[in-house]
């Protein structure tokens, strides 16, 4: 099976997909674990829109319409989940005698 | 053809209404409290009586209600449901009457009289169940509304029971449900009156049916307190006098027995039974627990206790008469099943009286009794010879039958079965009698609450023990006349297991 | 001779159930404090409904009740009626004589509520007619006694009372066991039917011993001697007269008395049975020094005649009806006189105290000496038909019984002289009789001494009694044994050196006072104790498994081991589909 | 499908009422539950009117705005959707009434106005959103939309979680947001080669043609890891419990009755044909009485009670997916087990939540053993958890005892004994925790605490009212099952 150009977007994507999940895994800091969600997301859009390439010469607005939602969703959770970790740290901070605490926190 | 489906759901409602609205009264509100509950019991007792007289002129009485595409919750009376019908409603009237004036001051009596009623509708339900599903729907929500009044006492010792009775009767729940279900995937609905209808499965399914069987037997031989299961009974009698005597007399352990019955009698139905090979084993089983509950009886000092593994002892006398197999045998079985309910809870009630009043417990205490409390002794006492056998009272009546059948059956060993218990039954209950009657006291009661103008007690403790004592004298003295329950069991076994 | 007054008929039934039904009513009456007083006054009377049907009711009267019990039938027969006269006469008498012998008793009523019950399920037992009326009062009758034996609560009538219990409860199981045995063969439970019907076997056995307890059928005799001596006097008089006869009338009822194709081995065996009875009663009994011990022995021999009469009966075919009559006859007789003798022993004092006191001893002969079957007493009439049914025996019971009867009177004329030296040594202080006592013994006595003359419906016996070649054979063994007793009495006193306890045989299996085996305080603390650490213990247990859930479960919170499941799962997935 | 496109506009309402109802509550902040109960009592109306027009005319399909897919958005409400639908609705109204009561009785016994204010400011609206949300995804025709939907419930119900403000509900709503986003792109990537093998989107087809393809078999095992994740089937439970238990009262009761129903309803529809589940029914099956096994377990060692709650909620996960092996032949039994053990779960788990929000509104405190006697304080909410309870045991009468009988029935008809043991040991071992907590609750001790404020009855009686429905599910059996038959 030859490489094509949608072939190898389509498998870049799903690298991208797994090394976002690694980072999710292993990342022991909470900031690290978001990242990793939205190397996660970019892979999938990147492997959809390889979907509208599809077969034909036609593209499939469908994938497109799919991945600018996709976009959309992963900015605003993206968002929430900073906002989040802002509460955690300040939640965190003020016991300054409680180092560990932060710690444990982070880490999630 | 109306009323006759409504009234067994007004015998039914005629005891959760009244329990659902105690739920809400003040715990103060004592005057509405024991009007609805005793209301509600006189209002049972004549529903039931329509019922039993509609029952013995032919009439059908039935109610069913879809609960699964093809399986039905029915509600039906049958002469034998009468039987158990009859028996709770009667006795709930006693013991709500006796109740009432045994928690006279005690907290949380709301609670107690809801879950009291709760408790005798679910018993109904047991009775009037129509097929192996309604009988589990009913059966394992006995267990639910008798948990509360176990535990209602509140103490560590008495939390434990609770954790103990849930112990045994959920698992035998759980056991019996699975056996139910199997049943239901094999045959589909199993309703009480089609008799023969796991005859055609003897054939390839033997297995299947033992397998069943046992699964069955064990979910309500638990209930019924059958030897290796009756763990629970004898803890569970921490729980307040009234309770005990319900529990003991009329719902949780009489509902076991009456499981058995109907497992064994309608379900499978005594040819499949005895072509399984299961009869014996169970006769087994109900011949150790009646001679191992009287032993462990022997041993206590603990009248409630001792109480407690008598029933254990006597509850098998019914699983005996049913599995002795023998139209006798069966009248002796089931005739019990009123008669032992009728002395154990006037020996409860008495049992009750004297910790109420006196503050004794222990049996090593009770020199004099009979002295301070001669009225609940003398129930007390003939409660206990019924329970002995001696003649004329109710215990009488159903050894008679049983020992009848089981030489009929040619099964002449299981007279040496009820002569043991009987010698045992009197080697722990005369001794008791002996004390209050022929003993003198020793020394103050540990509290005497005082005489009550003409009574001894409160008049509300004392009537309804004498009640059941003088029934449980007349049920044996009259056993012969239209109007016993020894009559009545002879109807039901001549009209439904007397081909067998 | 008294011939019945009364027919079949409204009258009758009323006065039928009247029998057990007054003295109930009179024992009911004594628990309440307000009618308490009325009931001790009627107490004496009670007997009279059974004394009137055993005079005026003609035999055959029967009266079936339906619904009483498991269909009850009462009435009166000929052997009934023999037994209800006997057993109306002592007990009233022993209730008139009860009265002033318990006037200082402030548990009177106690007493009489236990008499009175105890009478009235005895009169019932009589009546009843079909095998559970029976069986329901011969138990009743039993199990109230108790109250009577234990009524002076010392630790002696405790034991007694225990033993008699015991001994009750063993009895009742095996009459129950014998009749639902006998049933399931039966059609129906009439005494008719039964007496028609031919029993063997296990039944037989079963009702033998079980009734055997009651009548004192040695070895299960233990319970008189025990409970004679601490049971009240008017209480013995009853017991030793009347209610150990229950368990003869139920031999007679239930056994298969003079049958064909019964059990010849079984007639032999209660013969042998019976006369061993009769000698070694007087054995024991030559031992004892308490004068109701004594005669509880007498009584224990007596019955053992009784005995040997009823295996007569079962070793001659066809005399069926004979032997229940000489058992009848000969248990008037005994029970009056041993009744008579009994109440004596509660209104002796000192020797020669008074001459009414004096009169009374030498009253005493009388009764005493009929027991021992002296010519012109009842004795004579009972032993006279007692020979008539040793001839019906077959060859080698005939000739062995012709020995040893005269034997047994001489025995009988020992025990009762021994009796009646202890009588005129003296008895322990007991208050002067009242009149009424005094009225009441004497009445016993004259029946005693007069009824069985009377009584029999063939009176022809009465003078067969008395011819001249039975007056010798009457009168040898008494003469031989007072001489036995004048010499030993000198030489060689029995009681001297033959000391037995009384209850002889339990001293065996019972050797002292034992309380019921029950477990005390403290070893109850020290279970409980034990239990609570061994929950303990088993909390601990039950902690492990929590504590090790959630170490486990903290683990599994690790992002690390989400990731691997995650993969693990995924790729499970993947190969289960391409599977 | 054979029906018009439009034979049922009423499909909408369920969704734009509640969506609309979060904007106002958003936007009129003065008194957001007045709103809030409004638009709650409409959209339970509305849902009940869906509910009747499925049961009684089948099917109703909607095209939003008249765009037929792929572009449009469409709605399909079946039997089970309606079903789903209408728990939410019955559970979300029970809640609703709770959270009035909830936040007034806050409100007027703690000095901290302001902070509760805020709080329930935001409350509202996410609830009502988040309802919306619940909607849109059992309704949704296509597999995009759900993915949406999905993402919406995850968003608010992290929102709704860290509202109590504590640390510890912090840590826990972000980690509940991470592997919420970490389910559903998994289930994302699982759209995506759904696309690749189909070509379509609609979940109807997809799910009715599920042939062996690599890219079929891709996308379902990526969808399913990701529904599992996101309905914490164990292992990946671990997130629950603490997300669960320090939220506040009423979005514990959403989150555990209401929110992993979601993605299980999702799990159920992509595995509803049958067809492959015969070679991996097996795998949730295990995990499912996993689960059940080891989330009694914990539930029973646990010391407080929201946790074990919350950890009975891990167990009962476990009985949604273990009757999947059951759904292989197409006889509908299988299916009506697992639905009503959502919708029975449904009821008597926010019942137990609530009632367990109201005693630790009461006592400050919600420790097991410290319990006894709260009884006396709070007799009905005792009551409602005590009924819950027995729901959760499957003991009759109780939806739950419904579910358990066709479960086992059916595990039993079937030959599948160990399907049937599971069922009837994890019922066993349900009774042993929840008595636990129940024994404790309903133990008759004096209490000696003090409460520290005033419980508004809308608290306790909406708590109960729950509780019964979960009983009455019990013996009105029929009707929820004719629903399911509408597909």
């Amino acid at each position: 099976m030859a490489l094509s150009p949608s072939l190898l977007y389509g498998l870049t994507g799903l690298m991208l997909f797994v090394i976002g999940l690694a980072a999710l895994f292993t990342s022991p800091q909470l900031l690290g674990k978001i990242l990793a969600v939205n190397i996660m997301a970019s892979g999938i859009f990147l492997f959809l829109i390889t979907l509208a390439h599809g077969s034909g010469t036609l593209i499939d607005p469908v994938p497109q319409a799919m991945v600018l939602t996709g976009i959309v969703v992963s900015v605003s959770s993206t968002a929430v989940a900073l906002a989040l970790l802002c509460r955690i740290e300040a939640a965190a901070r003020p016991p300054a005698h409680l180092p560990k605490k932060k710690d444990e926190a982070r880490q999630g | 053809m109306a009323w006759q489906n409504w009234l067994l759901l007004l015998i039914l409602l005629s005891s959760m209404v009244p329990g659902l609205i105690i739920f809400t009264l003040a715990e103060s509100n004592r005057g509405w409290r024991t009007a609805l509950n005793l209301c509600g019991a006189v209002v049972k007792m004549i529903l039931v009586l329509v019922m039993i007289i509609g029952i013995s002129q032919g009439q059908r009485f039935a109610v069913a209600l879809p609960l699964l595409p093809g399986v039905d919750l029915v509600l039906r009376a049958d002469p034998l449901s009468a039987l158990f019908v009859a028996l709770s409603s009667l006795l709930w009237l006693f013991t709500t009457l006796y109740a009432v004036a045994y928690l006279e001051d005690s907290p949380n009596r709301s609670h107690f009289f809801g879950y009291f009623s709760l408790c005798v509708t679910v018993t109904i339900g047991i009775a009037l169940a129509g097929n192996l599903l309604t009988f589990l729907f009913f059966f394992e929500m006995l267990t639910l509304t008798t948990y509360p009044l176990v535990i209602h006492r509140g103490t560590a010792e008495a939390m434990a029971a609770g954790r103990v009775y849930l112990l045994y009767t959920l698992t035998g729940g759980l056991l019996l449900f699975l056996g139910v279900v199997w049943l239901y995937v094999l045959v589909g609905e199993v309703d009480f009156s089609r008799q023969g209808l796991l005859m055609p499965l003897l054939d390839g399914h033997r297995p299947a049916l033992i397998g069943i069987f046992c699964l069955l037997i064990s979910g309500v031989g638990v209930k019924a307190a059958l030897v290796p299961l009756h763990g629970w009974l004898p803890r569970a009698m921490v729980a307040p006098a009234p309770v005990s005597a319900l529990l003991h007399a009329v719902a949780v352990v009489k509902a076991g027995a009456f499981g058995i019955m109907r497992i064994v009698l309608d379900v499978y139905g005594l040819p499949l039974t005895s072509g399984l090979g299961l009869l014996m084993p169970l006769m087994l089983v109900a011949t150790c627990t009646i001679l191992y509950g009287s032993l462990l009886a022997l041993r206590q000092d603990n009248l409630k206790r001792l109480l407690a593994y008598s029933t254990v002892s006597q509850v098998s006398y019914i699983v005996l008469g049913i599995t002795i197999g023998n139209p006798l045998a069966i009248m002796g079985g089931m005739v019990h099943l009123i008669h032992q309910g009728i002395m154990k809870i006037t020996l409860f009630f008495c049992a009750g009286n004297i910790a109420e009043t006196l503050g004794v417990h222990a049996i090593s205490r009770m020199n004099g009794v009979g002295r301070r409390l001669p009225l609940t002794m003398g129930a007390f006492t003939l409660a206990a010879m019924g329970m002995i056998g001696l003649p004329p009272l109710a215990g009488f009546v159903s050894k008679w039958y049983l020992g009848l059948g089981a030489i009929n059956q040619g099964e002449g060993w299981l007279l040496v079965v009820l002569v043991l218990s009987t010698l045992l039954n009197a080697a722990y209950f005369l001794p008791i009698i002996y004390r209050a009657w022929f003993r003198e006291q020793e020394g103050p009661w540990p509290k005497d609450s005082g005489a009550m103008g003409l009574w001894e007690c409160h008049w509300m403790l004392v009537v309804p023990p004498l009640l059941t004592a003088a029934i449980s004298l007349l049920v044996g003295l009259l056993a012969n006349s239209t109007l016993s329950p020894l009559a009545w069991v002879r109807f039901i076994v001549t009209t439904r297991y007397e081909p067998w | 001779m008294v011939s019945p007054l009364l027919q079949n008929g409204e009258p009758g039934v009323l006065l039928l159930s009247m029998v057990p039904g007054l003295p109930l009513v009179v024992a009911f009456m004594l628990l309440g404090r307000a009618t308490r007083q009325t009931g001790l006054q009627l107490a004496p009377w009670a007997a009279l409904p059974a004394l009137a049907a055993a005079l005026l009711l003609q035999p055959g009267i029967d009266l079936e009740v339906a619904w009483f019990f498991m269909g009850g039938r009462m009435g009166i027969d000929e052997v009934g009626r023999s037994f209800l006269l006997l057993a109306a006469l002592v007990w009233g008498a022993a209730a008139w004589f009860g009265r002033g012998y318990l006037r200082a008793d402030p548990r009177d009523h106690v007493f009489f509520f236990f008499y009175l019950i105890t009478m009235a399920f005895n009169f019932g037992l009589i009546l009843a007619q079909d095998m559970l009326g029976f069986y329901l009062f011969f138990g009743l009758m039993s199990i109230s006694a108790y109250g009577l034996i234990v009524h002076n609560r010392s630790p002696e009538a405790r034991r007694a009372g225990l033993v008699y219990l015991v001994l009750v409860m063993v009895g009742e199981v095996l009459i129950f066991s014998g009749m639902v045995v006998m049933a399931s063969r039966l059609p129906d439970l009439e005494l008719a039917t039964i007496a028609a019907s031919s029993s063997g076997g296990v039944s037989f056995f079963l009702l033998l011993v079980g009734f055997g307890i009651k009548a004192g059928l040695v070895p299960l005799h233990v319970w008189l001697p025990l409970a004679h001596p601490v049971a009240p006097v008017p209480a013995s008089a009853v017991l030793s007269g009347v209610m150990i006869k229950a368990g003869l009338l139920g031999w007679l009822r239930f056994l298969p008395l003079g049958q064909e194709s019964v059990l010849p081995g079984w007639g032999g065996a209660l013969v042998l049975l019976g006369l061993l009875a009769a000698f070694y009663g007087v054995i024991i009994g030559l031992a004892q020094q308490e004068v109701k011990t004594i005669l509880a022995y007498s009584s224990i021999s007596q019955m053992g005649v009784m005995t040997m009469l009823v295996g007569c009966g079962l070793l001659a075919p066809g005399h069926g009806p004979q032997v229940t009559w000489a058992v009848s006859i000969y248990a008037l007789h005994h029970g009056l006189a041993k009744a008579s003798l009994f109440l004596a022993t509660g209104m002796g004092t000192a020797k020669g105290s008074s001459p009414a006191a004096s009169g009374q001893l030498w009253l005493l002969f009388l009764p005493a000496l009929s027991l021992a079957g002296l010519p012109f007493t009842s004795g004579a009439i009972a032993k006279f038909v007692l020979k008539e049914v040793v001839h019906a025996l077959p060859a080698p019971w005939l000739g062995i019984l012709t020995f040893v009867l005269p034997l047994t009177a001489l025995a009988t004329t020992l025990i009762v002289c021994h009796f009646l030296k202890q009588m005129a040594a003296g008895l322990p202080h007991q208050s002067a009789p009242s009149p009424a006592m005094r009225l009441s013994w004497l009445l016993l006595w004259l029946s005693s001494a007069l009824l069985p003359w009377v009584w029999p419906q063939q009176p022809a016996y009465a003078s067969q009694a008395t011819e001249a070649a039975l007056l010798w054979q009457g009168l040898w063994p008494v003469v031989a044994g007072g001489m036995i007793m004048m010499v030993s009495w000198r030489w060689w006193p029995v009681s001297r050196h033959l000391t037995v306890p009384a209850g002889d045989l339990l001293w065996l299996v019972w050797p002292s006072h034992k309380e019921l085996a029950r477990k005390d305080e403290a070893q109850a603390e020290k279970r409980l104790f034990s239990e609570i650490k061994a929950g303990g213990r088993a909390r601990q247990l039950l902690d492990f498994f929590p504590s090790q859930g959630r170490r486990w479960e903290k683990k599994l919170r690790r992002w690390s081991l989400v990731g691997a499941a995650y993969l693990l799962l995924c790729l499970l997935f993947l190969v289960m589909l391409f599977r | 499908m054979n029906l018009s496109p439009d034979s049922s506009a009423w499909i909408i309402w369920p969704v734009v009422v509640p969506l609309l109802g979060a904007v106002v509550c958003f936007l009129y902040k003065k008194k957001p539950r007045l709103a809030g109960h409004f638009f709650a009592v409409v959209t339970c109306g509305t849902s009940t009117v869906l509910g009747w027009q499925v049961l009684s005319q089948g099917v109703g399909r909607h095209l939003l705005g008249g765009w037929s897919p792929p572009l449009g958005i469409s709605l399909r409400a079946d039997g089970p959707a309606a079903l789903m639908v209408m728990m939410t609705a019955v559970t979300g109204l029970g809640i609703t009434l709770y959270s009035g009561g909830y936040f007034q009785s806050r409100l007027a016994g703690d000095s901290q106005d302001h902070r509760f204010r805020a709080q329930e400011q935001s409350f509202w609206p996410l609830w009502l959103l988040l309802w919306a949300a619940l909607n849109g995804l059992f309704l949704s025709g296509d597999i995009f939309n759900i993915y949406i939907s999905l993402e919406l419930v995850a968003l608010s119900s992290v929102g709704l979680t860290v509202l109590s403000g504590k640390p510890p509900s912090l840590v826990a709503a972000m980690r509940y947001l991470l592997v919420s986003l970490l389910g559903s792109l998994t289930f994302l990537l699982g759209v995506g080669f759904f696309y690749k093998a189909h070509g379509t989107l609609e979940l109807a087809v997809i799910s009715k043609a599920l042939a062996p393809t690599p890219p079929v078999i891709m996308a379902l095992a990526l969808v399913s890891v990701g529904l599992m994740l996101k309905t914490a089937l164990f292992p990946f439970h671990f997130w629950l419990p603490p997300a669960h238990a320090n939220a506040l009262a009423p979005v514990s009761a959403i989150l555990s009755a209401l929110v992993i129903k979601g993605s299980w309803y999702l799990f159920y529809r992509f595995w509803q044909g049958g067809g492959l589940l015969a070679a991996v029914g097996i795998v949730p099956a295990l995990l499912g009485s996993v689960a059940i096994i080891w989330g009694a377990f914990q539930a029973f060692s646990q010391q407080r009670l929201k946790m074990l709650v919350a950890y009975s909620t891990v167990a009962q996960i476990g009985y949604l997916f273990v009757a999947f092996p059951l759904l292989v032949d197409s006889a509908g039994q299988g299916r009506d087990a697992l639905f009503y053990f959502a919708i029975s779960h449904s009821c008597a788990k926010a019942a137990m939540f609530l009632a367990a929000g109201t005693f630790f509104l009461q006592l400050g405190h919600d420790r097991i053993r410290d319990l006894a006697g709260v009884r006396q304080l709070l007799p009905v909410s005792s009551f409602a958890f005590a009924l819950g309870g027995v729901s959760l045991m499957g003991l009759p009468p109780s939806g739950g005892f419904i579910a358990k009988y066709l479960l086992v029935s059916k595990a039993i008809s079937q030959d599948l004994w160990w399907l049937a043991l599971i069922a009837v040991v994890g019922s066993g071992l349900t009774a042993v925790y929840v008595f636990r907590a129940v024994s404790s609750v309903l133990s008759p001790h004096l209490l000696e605490e003090r409460p520290l404020l005033v419980v508004a009855a809308s608290m306790q009686w909406s708590a109960l009212a729950l509780a019964l429905l979960a009983i009455v599910l019990g013996i009105m059996a029929p009707l929820p099952l004719a629903l399911l038959e509408v597909t």
